[in-house]
């Protein structure tokens, strides 16, 4: 029995949550990365902590992937469920690999490998080592040394206690002996090509890539409300708050959280929250204060499926139209969504620079598949992290709101300076008091839309053309379908199609329409039922992209999912 | 300092002759004056109604938020920068209707700021409805039939939440809702303030002389720290006593629990971090 | 000294907050009906009690015109700070009436008559009595006889007893004597012409016209939270309660307002708010809740200018953005911007219908200018009201998210019938139980979403043209701007130009890009900085409208300035 | 009637093993059923939690509704049908947390339902962090420190509200849960019962063990109509009284005060205006 020789594998870990299929992940993609292989990883998973069917998917790889595929090579299951849940993805390449309870009633025309996991589990003391004897399996048959397995063991289990650490290595050890037993069945990533550099690279969360952008950014302030998949950012923050002074705070409510962190912001501490679409449509009165006083601050939204509660634990790109019209008036903004971890960082750093540099709201927009994926990249590139700093210390007759020709007022903090800093929601005059004068109004509406987006406009980040431009085929996307896109391009390995992701949404980037009226014929992939990013590009353009692929299930696009609508849309 | 060095000039104040809220501004100018607080140094924070335009009216650092949503800022300013004194000043509606779960959950924070309110027990800047506090039957355009949800009671929530600061004044007594906001300034946590404040165009019930004829200043033999004893008195609802019912000089405030300022006074705002943390902190990013 | 002599004068009055203002506006439209004219107001005023300036424009004519004009043939000025707030918009034709006190320092070129009106009202007794005595002079001035005048004063002051009514019918006459007296010195109203009819007509507020509109559509529950300009629309509804059964509610705040009545309408109540920008940002949550449960209410959004807290006694039209899209997730929705008053009834009227229908929300958005206006109008239409009902009773094994064909499931309530009904915020199955099938998802989002659209799209009202539609100039407007656009083309009395009025402003009517294409140039005005509806337009058809006259200072387009814009418009 | 009547066949409870919500679903089932309560008359109404996923298991009419946001709902189905029982059930996060001023101000409606608060001092169903009720020095992957908030009283701030009906109960303690939960029910106004509920996932310190140590009954000589009294109970921290603390059945319910009810008490929901008065409201339109 053998796999299909590829230079790139699939792994899918599917059980129920409480078995820890997150444990055999992180030992993965640790082992597989110091082992010299690219790797990657993206979840799905239920909203619950016990019981029901999730799924993990790890690619090991010489080239550098980093999408999510249909395509499983390998499937570990860890409960009976777990064939049902992913039968539309198993065919007859899919080496099966379980207990034999758990593969009882199992297809005949499928690729079965018995191994005693829960079994041995039972035997060396409990269910719970289930976790840690599967990724021994899985990495004896990635040929990853034990000394490496047992190593990222001990470092995981340390804080547990020598106790756990002994027995999970026990357990790594059994998985490794059923291992070498089943190798002999089976002979794998032969094609797999390892490249020790790969060993010194960074491996990272999407949440990771942004937080560390964040906290490069000089965040000093985060107040916000738990909910998936913002959840990780907000532990991320809090438990680096330590060592960068930044002063993580759960709000009472999502309300409470984004008029916090502006107070926070206007007293002179970078500021942020995270939270998603539901959390963040509560938010929309405060992004209106920060737009009117003028106060920048960062939002982070992770996007789930909605609306309301929705599918708390699954993607979408359903929030950029509630983003892009969040507030009640008329204000400049920046919206982002980083489609890798490279641009995940530098956005996330810029963000707080732009919000302090027009004194606006600025936008990070992620999704739950971007934030709980898993790769790794060479570096991030700290070169251009800088701290631009613009407060002014206040003179004595200070006037907050100023008018300016640019419509940027210099913008002092409380304590700072001889002057007092007077904002306000109502309608205000320079100094910031509540006037009703009409003519100031205007002048101030000139200002915080106008003249704001202005200049915004003359540093919107270009999107990225991926392929020649000599394009027949324009593919677009935007955030998180990046990777998947790109690959996809990839395998199709035709100089007719190219891909123009957009890491910033809003404002667009001005000569977006060249790209599009270059092509014969354009498409693009969204994660979500209406094709808001191809509606707002013709609200910018007037242009009408030819195809919109959308998918709203609450899964990312796949590999081959795109290479299929290509196909087909090349064969029109 | 003189209460002067509090005025705004040219500042277009927009009460109602006869007002409640001109007692308040100028007791409280007076308060900041004999406190010697500075302008500079001083953070006003308020929503939106009468009460919440105070600060437009006195010389210093403002922060006007949104309708009900004074107090997230208000706390944050002083978490971010905890050398200012801050002050939320705002109405009953704002604080105790829109606002009424940052009220709660604020006080389980215990923040070192001052929390005053106008309570007028009616929605002046819409008009007159009906607040929080309106008492029961009050008749108003939106009330036609008159209020009869149980009033809110700031003082015995305050008090249940273990408040460390738990007045009641009313305006019309400016020395002592001096001598109140005094020690609420000076009290080291959260300090609530509640004024009884006539709106003398909207509520026509508790006017003037219905105040002064329904309250009571607390015996000099009521003691504060007995937390049971002011929970009895705040309920009392024949005559509303006045004075200070609870305080608790123990409980360590929201800046003084925040983990950045354990070995570091410095205010937040002015910290930056260390560019080998965060090489370090990525450098570790080789593993999980 | 007279008046221009025209068939329609404007007469506007200005003084502080607190003088009265509003009851000579309330005497006056009454007694210029009651006496067979046409007539119309508006007002502009500050966000205070006390104090300030404020004004009222009425004006008395023969046609029938509804809409705001720059021009002042008359002023009446109750404070000294009236002449400086208006000079704009006085000139050589204005007749200025006043205490000799108040137009001390009156510019020489005015034209001006002395009024001892605050000076009598001292010797009435008091200041209180100058509004009453204005009216008096006004209706002398414009030839209403004094028995009209003397019944509407005991009306309006009947519930505060004969002695009030007494002294204002005193003052009333006092006024009348004022006029007499003004009277030898300038002739109005001679061109007016007087309709019998009139006297029987109604005379509304937009906020009647969408109130008895809710009434008629059968409305049972609203909670809502005071917020200028819509706390009229709920005070009218307070106010009905007895009569119509109605439980109107004012919440803590405005997420229990509108989770209040998304929870009555699951109960059986055709429910609704009122709200304003700030406020309806706050309810962006509940409004995907309603899409998500499919639960039926009706939104009202009585829009002014923002963003936060802004201008809150002014008008604006910035809130369409903010409907359009509001909610996390995808799931439809039907919007209107009435016109005018007939358009209001019977909107509303029809919005709790269609919520029903299509079990969605449903928003009206109004504004300030609109909600607070008042015009005579020959009736409302009662013959098409009719409550159409939707509700089931339940048989046993009810599946209230039924999957049928159309994407309609019948709708049942708690109580009535054997079933249960069981509605849910996470995604769920057709029983309304939380689920996780990404296929049923899949299906849900499309009946939530594309097939109710889809239905929805086939009863869209059409666009109201006025003018021919030989037009080479077409000018477009949605909600509030109708009258004056309209009377600004019966300015121009020109063939040239037609008018394309919004009723409906989503979804976008379907063959509005004929209308476009028809025109050899396209202008459109719209109260807000971005041209909001202009962009929708254009994210719908790809059209670009060729100018944007966009207005933002907080005051409604004049007809004037239409008139202005559309000459120059002609003239390129 | 019996416990298995509100059974839901297939349903695919979503709760960890030995989860305390399993002992809070088993005793309500069970008092519904002595009560004689039909499912097609109930209708239970939640937030989003683990405790807000409960009404799924159960046989009944169900609003589930936002995080935070299920007495709204709650309140305006009674009202807007009397005759239905409404229950509202959600856990500490959603009533006290998100959902705070909702608690507060619909106490003060007196709307005649009951409100079931899973108290597990933590946030279940985000796995994790602090709730309000979350107790001091409790470390969480959001409170890295450990709470130093003081805890939410939701019992002393019912009290301070003047809640109909206030109590405690203990999940394991089922016969005693049950009997509170039957009084809560029949209780004319607001009722609740705040029922501490082990979760064995994310609270490791506030266990099975921990409840069974720091909770007793409150006495039978204990008299719920002193709300003095009550208040203090409420307030004790050494260990938690549980039992009803308070009670007054002489408020009158939200329903009961509002005038569509006055003289009729058909439900609103079958209620239709008539054209009648329609057309003279529109004809009393000649005039404003
Ligand atoms: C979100 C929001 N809702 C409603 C309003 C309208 N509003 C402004 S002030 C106010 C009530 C003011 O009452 P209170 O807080 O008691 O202050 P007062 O005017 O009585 O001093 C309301 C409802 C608003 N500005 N924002
Ligand atoms: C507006 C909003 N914010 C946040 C969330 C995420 N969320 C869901 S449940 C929950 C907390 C649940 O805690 P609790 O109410 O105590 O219920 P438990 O799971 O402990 O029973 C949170 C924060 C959400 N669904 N909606
Ligand atoms: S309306 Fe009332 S609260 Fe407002 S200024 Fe006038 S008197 Fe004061
Ligand atoms: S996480 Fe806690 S509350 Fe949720 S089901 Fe598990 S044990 Fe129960
Ligand atoms: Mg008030
Ligand atoms: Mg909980």
């Amino acid at each position: 029995m053998s796999l299909k020789s590829r230079d790139d594998l699939s792994i899918v870990l599917c059980g129920e949550a409480g078995q820890g299929i997150q444990t055999v992940e992180g030992i993965l993609v640790q082992a597989i990365k110091l082992a010299g292989y690219n790797v990657c990883s993206s979840k799905e998973y239920m909203s619950r902590v016990r019981g029901g069917l999730n799924s993990t998917e790890i690619r090991i790889s010489s080239k550098r992937i980093t999408a999510y595929v249909d395509r499983m090579d390998m499937l570990l299951a860890l409960n009976e469920g777990a064939l049902e849940h992913l039968k539309d993805r198993i065919n007859s390449d899919t080496l099966i690999i379980g207990d034999d309870q758990q593969l009882k009633t199992v297809n005949q025309e499928y690729n079965v490998l018995k191994a005693p996991i829960l079994q041995s589990a039972q035997e060396l003391g409990g269910i719970i080592f289930a976790n840690v004897i599967a990724a021994g399996v899985l990495s004896n048959l990635l040929n990853i040394h034990s000394d490496v397995f047992d190593q990222i063991i001990r470092d995981m289990f340390q804080r547990k206690g020598e106790e756990i650490v002994k027995k999970d290595i026990k357990a790594g050890q059994k998985g490794y002996q059923i291992g070498d037993e089943l190798s002999d069945s089976i002979k794998i990533i032969s094609k797999i090509d390892k490249n020790p550099v790969i060993k010194d690279e960074l491996l990272l969360s999407g949440t990771d890539a942004v937080g560390l952008g964040c906290i490069a950014g000089n965040c000093k302030f985060m107040a916000s409300y738990p909910m998936t998949p913002s959840t990780s950012l907000q532990i991320f923050m809090a438990h680096h708050g330590e060592d960068f002074d930044i002063l993580f705070e759960q709000a009472e409510d999502e309300i409470a959280a984004l008029n916090m962190s502006i107070g926070a912001s206007y007293a002179g501490a970078r500021s942020m929250i995270a939270t998603s679409g539901s959390g963040f449509a509560l938010m929309e009165e405060a992004v209106g204060l920060s737009g009117m006083t003028e106060t920048p601050v960062v939002i982070y939204v992770g996007q789930r499926p909605g609306p309301a509660v929705g599918l708390p634990t699954r993607t979408a790109q359903e929030d950029l139209n509630l983003t892009i019209f969040s507030g009640p008036g008329e204000f400049a903004r920046i919206i982002f969504a980083p489609g890798n971890f490279q641009e995940a960082f530098k956005i996330s750093h810029q963000a707080f620079n732009l919000a302090d540099k027009y004194q606006i709201p600025v936008f990070i927009l992620s999704d739950q598949y971007f934030a709980e994926s898993y790769y790794n990249i060479p570096s991030l590139d700290l070169s251009d992290v800088e701290i631009e700093d613009y407060i002014i210390k206040t003179p004595e007759n200070y006037r907050r709101y100023n008018l300016t020709a640019d419509g940027i007022s210099p913008r002092g903090i409380p304590g700072y300076g001889e002057g007092v800093v007077v904002v306000d929601s109502d309608e205000h005059d320079e100094e910031g008091h509540i006037t009703e004068d009409l003519q100031i109004r205007t002048e101030m509406v000139n200002k915080r839309y106008h003249k704001k987006m202005k200049l915004i406009e003359k540093e919107i980040i270009a999107p990225e053309l991926i392929g020649g431009d000599g394009y027949d085929i324009l593919v677009i996307g935007w955030g998180s379908t990046y990777s998947t896109i790109k690959e996809a391009l990839n395998v199709l390995g035709s100089d007719e199609i190219s891909f123009l992701h957009f890491n910033q949404v809003y404002p667009l980037y001005s000569n977006t329409l060249d790209y599009l009226e270059n092509a014969d014929k354009t498409i693009i992939f969204e994660n979500n039922a209406s094709g808001q990013f191809a509606k707002f590009i013709k609200m910018e353009t007037g242009f009408n992209i030819d195809e919109k692929i959308l998918k709203y299930n609450g899964m990312p696009f796949s590999v081959e999912e795109v290479v299929k609508s290509l196909e087909s849309l090349r064969g029109l | 300092m003189d209460a002067k060095d509090f005025d705004m000039t040219g500042a277009d104040v927009a009460w109602c002759p006869g007002c409640g809220n001109f007692l308040i501004l100028k007791t409280l100018k007076e308060t900041l004056a004999e406190m010697e607080i500075k302008p500079e140094n001083l953070v006003l924070v308020s929503g939106i109604g009468q009460a919440g335009k105070l600060p437009h009216y006195l010389k210093c650092n403002l922060f006007n938020s949104l309708h009900g949503r004074s107090l997230p800022p208000a706390v944050a300013i002083k978490a971010v920068n905890p050398e200012l004194t801050v002050i939320d000043v705002s109405g009953d509606g704002c604080s105790y209707g829109e606002g009424g779960n940052h009220f709660i959950h604020n006080i389980r924070r215990n923040p070192d700021i001052t929390n005053i309110v106008h309570n007028n027990m009616v929605y002046g800047l819409t008009k007159g409805q009906a607040s929080p506090t309106s008492r029961s039957k009050f008749k108003t355009n939106l009330q036609v039939e008159g209020v009869f949800l149980e009033p809110f009671n700031p003082l015995s929530i305050a008090i249940a939440l273990r408040a460390s600061f738990v007045a009641r004044a009313y305006c019309s007594d400016t020395e002592q809702t001096k001598e109140i906001l005094k020690k609420a300034i000076e009290h080291k946590g959260y300090a609530l303030v509640d004024i009884f404040q006539p709106c003398v165009t909207f509520n026509k019930t508790n006017t003037y002389q219905w105040f002064k004829e329904n309250t009571y200043y607390l015996e000099e033999s009521h003691n504060p720290t007995d937390i049971n004893q002011a929970f009895k008195r705040a309920m009392e609802t024949d005559k509303l006593p006045l004075g200070i019912f609870y305080m608790d000089n123990d409980r360590k405030t929201f800046e003084e629990n925040l983990e950045i300022y354990y070995d570091d006074k410095t205010p937040l705002y002015k910290r930056k971090y260390e560019m080998d943390k965060l090489k370090s902190l990525i450098e570790s990013k080789k593993r999980l």
